[in-house]
């Protein structure tokens, strides 16, 4: 019982935490509150797996971009309690149970998956952080294409947001 | 050589002027639709004069002269060029084809000058000279099947000109038809061939045939097979029985139409048709039989029918029939070059007798009845003269065109290698007739007193741009046989001798090329033909002279000398009368046999039964089914986001399970 | 002993933070006392003049009064997120200053250096992830406090920073590139010699962004618009009081200080001298300083004040020429050279900033979002593609 | 160390978690949240493959999902508040005219 791992279990019982409080909450702004604090608790897991650059990613992106985006439109729309209605019988009845049953199969899968079997150990857990340079020429070379692609991507998603807006005022 | 090898340019012209005057042409004032329309088919006939010269100077070797533009189709070994050649053969009907057209354009200019859609009509007859020289031109035989199609096409469309009119447009409905009931065997011939010889170019096709054998004339050979199909195309084309019914409704059209298409070109592609296949005619003597029975038979059909007929150029479109009929009758015993001889001065003679014939028409204002006709021959001299020029051509009074094309198929016919007796009998017997009709027109329309209300109808001599093309083919069809003169004389037939390479081509067995030549076709040496040939040939020479004179003297006869006896003649012969001037009620029984039961067939089985209940059953079934089952199946379509989720849900469980079952197995 | 050199990461990093926390907050609180003079000045006032010598205990007499005060909520407010806010906002502030290298990373103790909480090797890349999480400070204490004009206060805010951080990012890729490192240490000591090696040359359109973003990302005068008194009361804090709002202010100058620490080591060499090391005569500079600064103490004791100020004057020259004396022993005279330079660095930032606050007027808002988006963002990221073609041509 | 299926099992009960959210929740701002949690979930499998295989490839996809989570969630939230401004709610169940 060292040090990664009661971090690791520190950190994944929050991660655990927080998405069970987003989905217990009922103001939208404690959700998002909430998925921040899983978003955190990732980065700090993956720091421990030796990610630095995605952790890094990870909370400028992700926390500090797109949920301040959530939060701002938290913010905009005014968004009270949630109301409660299930007009939808099937999720009523049918969602919680499948996805909880869907919830423990995966874990089941995941555990016993080889995958799971082949690094219990954690033989591959070893070694030394990525470096964020070989990241970055993975990037550029290897999955060069795929990245222009994202960039377009990015640009429509851009404009996209710009038409809707237009069109709601 | 500049033409020879743009041989393209000759077919641009005209469809150029085509082009142009169908496009642009409706908003031009009629000087540029004439420039341009008899301009550009002027340009092709200047153009095939100047290939004639370069033609001459080729040497034997490189006839058939042969230009391979690109490739048309290519589908696996069926390979089709835009490929067109030249030989004698290609000589004589380009030089005809494109100087009746000049000369029928020319005629056009002035008989149409009143007409409605007069730069319709000049395109289309450009577009029917682009078709008809694309047909001649052709090296192969899809190329040729696709002029062939094409003057189909502008048959059609010039015959229903004045489409307002019920009659002629439903004359041009007739025509495509019938013609296509030929075309369906054309077809099927054109892939038999290729079956037979992995190829539908000529020069492969006539290789090979050249290396089979005749085959027996009581058997169905394969070349039979061929021949008899494609000659099923000829059938419909040239309007030979059964199909000729078609060409006396045509006579709907303009009466330039009927000149240059019914009469001069388009008709004759079934002969030239002929000729061009004779490697394949040459070894299935069955088919070359049944040619020559057809082509006899028709002759003399045609000629009783013209006889009774009262409508000017009914009475012409009975004779070209039966004109069309002695070219096969020539074909048929062997001797092509006769056939074509004859083409030719047909071509000349009897464009002359409808351009006339529309002269005359024009000078009654639209009156085509006889009948009603008479006396014209002071008041309109140039028109009668020229006529009658053409009515001794075409009855083979010695020394016009006629006579010479004619009784070479005869005398092939009497004494030929496939000589038929019987046929040639026949074919004696329609020349007499041909004679007793044609005088009987001329007699009719030109002789005793005018049967028309004078005060009425101001006749006038035709303008000069319709006088000289009549002018022009008079003198053709006078001098036209000329070429073969010598041969009377036991000189050479210049004609025979200029088309010998090509019909002594190709290897055609001895037997045939030893007895043609006894049929008076020594060109194959150029040299003089043997004695008793020549004795035989005057012998057959006699009959049908004095049975033209036969036919010129009952005319005279009935219709000048003793009018009435005409109407005893009737009186007597009430039952043939009525037959023959119904025509033999073949169009009524084509109507009974064939047309009303295919009319009731498709209106109450194709129509009322297959169209409406299956297969309109099973397109609106298949839309109701679908319907239905979107009706069911749209409820899942809630629109409530969440139902969807817990779909999704659902899959990715299923999905999940079915991982974890497959990992398990394994 | 042997506890101490097994865990040496935790101990000795918890002795720098409680010594980091120590120290930042009193820096933060005479940082008030440094703008209300500066300002006072430029306005031609006094400033704080009698709660000690020159208002020198005039930060303490605040943050006594923001503890005595009553700690209001306001109804119908998030209770919950009403109090995260000042501390996230705090706490964020403080936690950035964690890595910031006050001098080499050479002097170790334990092998852990001294000068610096957390050495990470991608420092710079966890600074702008704390900075980046540092609105949800603004934001949340606008939402919550349920009120207009926090509000729009925090929307405001939140609207700002992230336009703003865009550019602040980009404009700082250009020392990236050069430095071809996210560690503070690789980016400083790649600006070593003299002050001619200095980022801000080669970057000076990335270094004019830079700031420009770091002011409107630090909410202050004339980016100040979040908290603009004369339109909302006081923005996002309105409804704040007692030490809420004194977390909230704290954060603030925190982050002032973080920005300008970022701007010196990125732009300016950091802890280094601005003087070859052949000048051998630097190293009394600290030392100097401290003196002369003490001698202006001494002579303000001894004429203007009286009574109990001139005892707190005295106080004040005794510590200085102390100092002085501290910084001129031999052994200790190379320490204390990178927290020198780092300091004074960062003290004419500070100053450039209470410049402004006390020059430039306000904004409006469409003028600072189209500031920020049409200009800004644009210029620096020309200024990143430029750099990066030039260092392309410079390696070939 | 950790063992990697320490990581993988996490990951996948946070991803069920974002499922429950998935179908549990009626805020459209809150589902998105929920997808977000799901992509945060399948990220954190992605980086613990590739410490296992030691191979940046798996960075490399959480780079991606990154991007394209920033990407969704831009047009997303514009979305909801063009939905917000016509149908003045933000229950996902009010906004059903899109049905048969």
């Amino acid at each position: 019982m060292n040090f990664p791992v009661i971090l690791f279990f520190i950190c994944g019982a929050i991660a655990v935490l927080g998405a069970i409080l987003l989905i217990v909450a009922k103001e939208p702004i404690h959700s998002a509150l909430s998925l921040i604090l899983v978003m955190v608790s990732l980065a700090i897991l993956y720091l421990l797996l030796g990610a630095e650059f995605i952790a890094a990613v990870q909370i400028i992106v992700y926390a500090g971009a797109i949920m301040v985006l959530f939060v701002f439109v938290i913010m905009l729309l005014n968004a009270g309690v949630e109301e409660r209605t299930s007009f939808s019988k099937m999720a009523k009845y049918a969602g919680m149970p499948l996805a909880i049953f869907l919830l423990l199969e995966i874990a089941h899968w995941v555990w016993h998956a080889s995958i799971g079997a082949k690094v219990a150990n954690g033989a591959g857990a070893a070694g030394a952080a990525f470096s964020t340079r070989a990241l970055s020429l993975e990037l550029f070379q290897q999955y060069l294409f795929p990245f222009e692609a994202t960039s377009i991507l990015i640009l429509i998603a851009i404009l996209g947001a710009l038409v809707l807006a237009k069109r709601s005022d | 050589m500049f033409i020879l090898h743009h041989l393209w340019i000759i077919l641009l012209l005209p469809l150029i002027g085509a082009a142009l005057n169908g496009l642009l042409g409706a908003k031009w004032p009629k000087v540029a639709v004439n420039s341009i329309g008899i301009g550009s088919v002027g340009l092709s006939f200047l153009c095939v004069l100047e290939l004639i010269r370069e033609f001459l100077q080729l040497g034997a070797t490189q006839v058939p002269y042969f230009e391979r533009y690109f490739n048309w189709i290519s589908a696996g070994i069926f390979n089709v060029d835009f490929a067109l050649q030249v030989d004698q053969l290609t000589i004589i009907m380009l030089l005809v084809v494109t100087f009746v057209s000049l000369l029928v354009h020319i005629y056009s200019s002035g008989y149409m000058a009143h007409e409605g859609g007069y730069a319709r009509f000049f395109s289309y007859l450009n577009l029917f000279v682009f078709f008809m020289l694309t047909l001649v031109l052709a090296a192969n035989l899809v190329l040729m099947f696709v002029g062939w199609e094409g003057v189909g096409l502008c048959s059609y469309l010039l015959i229903g000109f004045w489409f307002l009119k019920d009659s002629a447009a439903s004359a041009g409905k007739k025509a495509f038809i019938t013609t296509r009931i030929g075309d369906f065997g054309f077809t099927i011939g054109i892939l038999l061939t290729f079956w037979t010889f992995r190829s539908i170019d000529f020069g492969t096709m006539f290789q090979q045939a050249s290396t089979m054998p005749v085959e027996s004339a009581a058997g169905f050979g394969t070349l039979t097979v061929i021949c008899l199909l494609l000659f099923a195309g000829a059938i419909g084309k040239s309007a030979q029985i059964p199909l000729y019914v078609w060409l006396p409704d045509a006579m709907e059209g303009p009466t330039p139409v009927s000149a240059l298409i019914h009469a001069a070109t388009m008709v004759t592609a079934g002969v030239y048709m002929v000729a061009r296949m004779h490697p394949l005619f040459s070894r299935a003597p069955l088919a070359m039989y049944f040619v020559a029975a057809v082509g006899a038979a028709t002759a003399f059909y045609a000629a009783t029918i013209g006889v009774l007929q009262t409508d000017i150029k009914k009475v012409l479109a009975y004779s070209t029939v039966s004109q069309l009929g002695y070219m096969f009758l020539g074909c048929g015993v062997g001797a092509y070059a006769a056939g074509i001889f004859h083409l030719m001065t047909h071509a000349f003679f009897k464009g002359l007798l409808f351009l006339a014939a529309g002269s005359v028409i024009h000078a009654m204002g639209g009156e085509q009845d006889m009948r009603n006709m008479g006396g014209l021959r002071k008041k309109i001299p140039i028109t009668y003269w020229t006529m009658l020029a053409a009515t001794l051509a075409i009855a083979g009074i010695p020394g016009f065109a006629g006579f010479f094309s004619k009784d070479e198929i005869l005398d092939a016919a009497g004494g030929g290698p496939h000589a038929a007796p019987v046929l040639y009998w026949l074919g004696l017997v329609g020349a007499g007739i041909t004679s007793f009709y044609m005088f009987r027109l001329i007699f009719l329309t030109f002789f005793g007193q005018p049967r028309y209300d004078e005060h009425k109808v101001h006749v006038h001599e035709s303008p000069s741009n319709m006088t000289i093309p009549l002018i022009l083919l008079a003198i053709c069809s006078v001098a036209g046989g000329w070429f073969a003169a010598p041969h009377l004389v036991g000189g050479s037939d210049y004609f025979e001798a200029f088309l010998h390479p090509v019909f002594a081509s190709y290897g055609v067995p001895a037997a045939i090329t030893q007895q043609e030549s006894l049929a008076g076709a020594p060109g194959a040496a150029a040299g003089i033909a043997p004695n008793h040939a020549m004795e035989l040939l005057h012998a057959l020479t006699g009959l049908p002279v004095i049975l033209a004179v036969i036919g010129l003297f009952l005319a005279w006869w009935f219709y000048i000398y003793k009018p009435d006896a005409a109407r005893r003649a009737k009186e007597s012969l009430r039952g043939l009368y009525t037959l023959v001037y119904n025509k033999y009620y073949i169009d009524e029984i084509y109507a009974a046999l064939i047309i009303n039961p295919l009319l009731w067939i498709s209106t109450n089985v194709l129509w009322h039964v297959v169209d409406e209940k299956m297969i309109d059953g099973a397109v609106n079934g298949t839309a109701h089914v679908a319907r239905e089952l979107g009706g069911e199946v749209r409820e899942i379509q809630s629109g409530n986001a969440r139902t969807y989720a817990t779909w999704v849900v659902v899959g990715a469980v299923g999905f999940t399970v079915l991982l974890i079952a497959v990992w398990m197995v394994r | 002993m042997d506890f101490i050199s097994n865990h040496a990461v935790l101990v000795v990093s918890l002795i720098k933070i409680a010594v980091l926390l120590f120290v930042v907050m009193t820096a933060l609180a005479y940082l008030t006392w440094f703008e209300r003079k500066v300002v006072a000045r430029i306005q031609s006032r006094w400033g704080p003049y009698y709660v000690g010598a020159h208002g020198l205990l005039q930060p303490l007499a605040d943050g006594l009064k923001f503890l005595f005060k009553e700690d209001l909520t306001p109804p119908m407010s998030d209770r919950f997120v009403y109090t995260l806010a000042p501390f996230l906002a705090l706490s964020l502030a403080l936690t950035a200053l964690a890595l910031i290298p006050f001098g080499p990373p050479d002097v170790t103790v334990f092998h852990q250096p001294v000068f610096v909480v957390s050495n990470s090797n991608i420092g710079l890349l966890f600074l702008f992830a704390i900075t980046s999480i540092g609105v949800y400070g603004v934001a949340l204490a606008g939402w919550s406090s349920n009120s207009k004009y926090p509000l729009l206060g925090g929307l405001r805010s939140s609207a700002q920073m992230i336009s703003y951080e865009v550019s602040l990012t980009l404009s700082v890729v250009g020392v990236l590139l050069l430095a071809g490192s996210f560690s503070f240490n690789g980016i400083i000591e790649r600006q070593g010699g003299n002050l001619g090696h200095w980022n801000v040359w080669p970057q000076i359109v990335g270094f004019l962004c830079y700031i420009t973003a770091a002011v409107a990302e630090t909410n202050r005068i004339p980016f100040d618009l979040p908290e603009a008194e004369t339109e909302l009361v006081a923005g996002f804090h309105t409804e704040y009081s007692s030490f809420k709002f004194a977390m909230f202010f704290m954060a603030e100058y925190a982050n002032m200080l973080t920005v300008s620490c970022l701007a010196t080591i990125l732009f300016f060499g950091g802890w280094l001298s601005p003087f070859p090391a052949s000048w051998t005569w630097q190293l009394y500079l600290p030392g100097a300083g401290l003196f002369a600064l003490g001698i202006y103490c001494l002579y303000d004791t001894g004429t203007k004040l009286r009574g109990i100020a001139q005892l707190q004057m005295a106080v004040v020259t005794l510590l200085c020429l102390g100092g002085a004396v501290i910084c001129l022993i031999p052994p200790v005279m190379p320490y204390v050279q990178g927290p020198f330079w780092f300091t004074t660095k960062v003290g004419a930032f500070i100053f450039f900033y209470v410049w402004l606050r006390g020059t430039l007027p306000r904004f409006r808002y469409d003028q600072l979002m189209s500031f920020g988006w049409k200009l800004l963002l644009p210029v620096s990221l020309a200024n990143l593609v430029l750099t990066a073609f030039v260092i392309l041509l410079v390696k070939r | 160390m950790v063992p990697i299926s320490y990581y993988l099992v996490l990951s996948g009960i946070l991803f069920g978690l974002g499922v429950i959210a998935f179908t549990f929740k009626r805020n459209i701002i809150t589902l998105f949240m929920a997808i977000e949690l799901m992509l945060n979930a399948v990220n954190l499998a992605l980086v613990a493959f590739a410490r296992a295989w030691n191979q940046l490839d798996g960075l490399v996809f959480v780079f991606f999902v990154i991007v394209v989570a920033a990407a969704e969630a831009a047009v997303g939230l514009a979305i909801v508040i063009t939905i917000s401004q016509n149908r003045r709610s933000l229950n996902v169940e009010d906004v059903n005219l899109l049905k048969f």
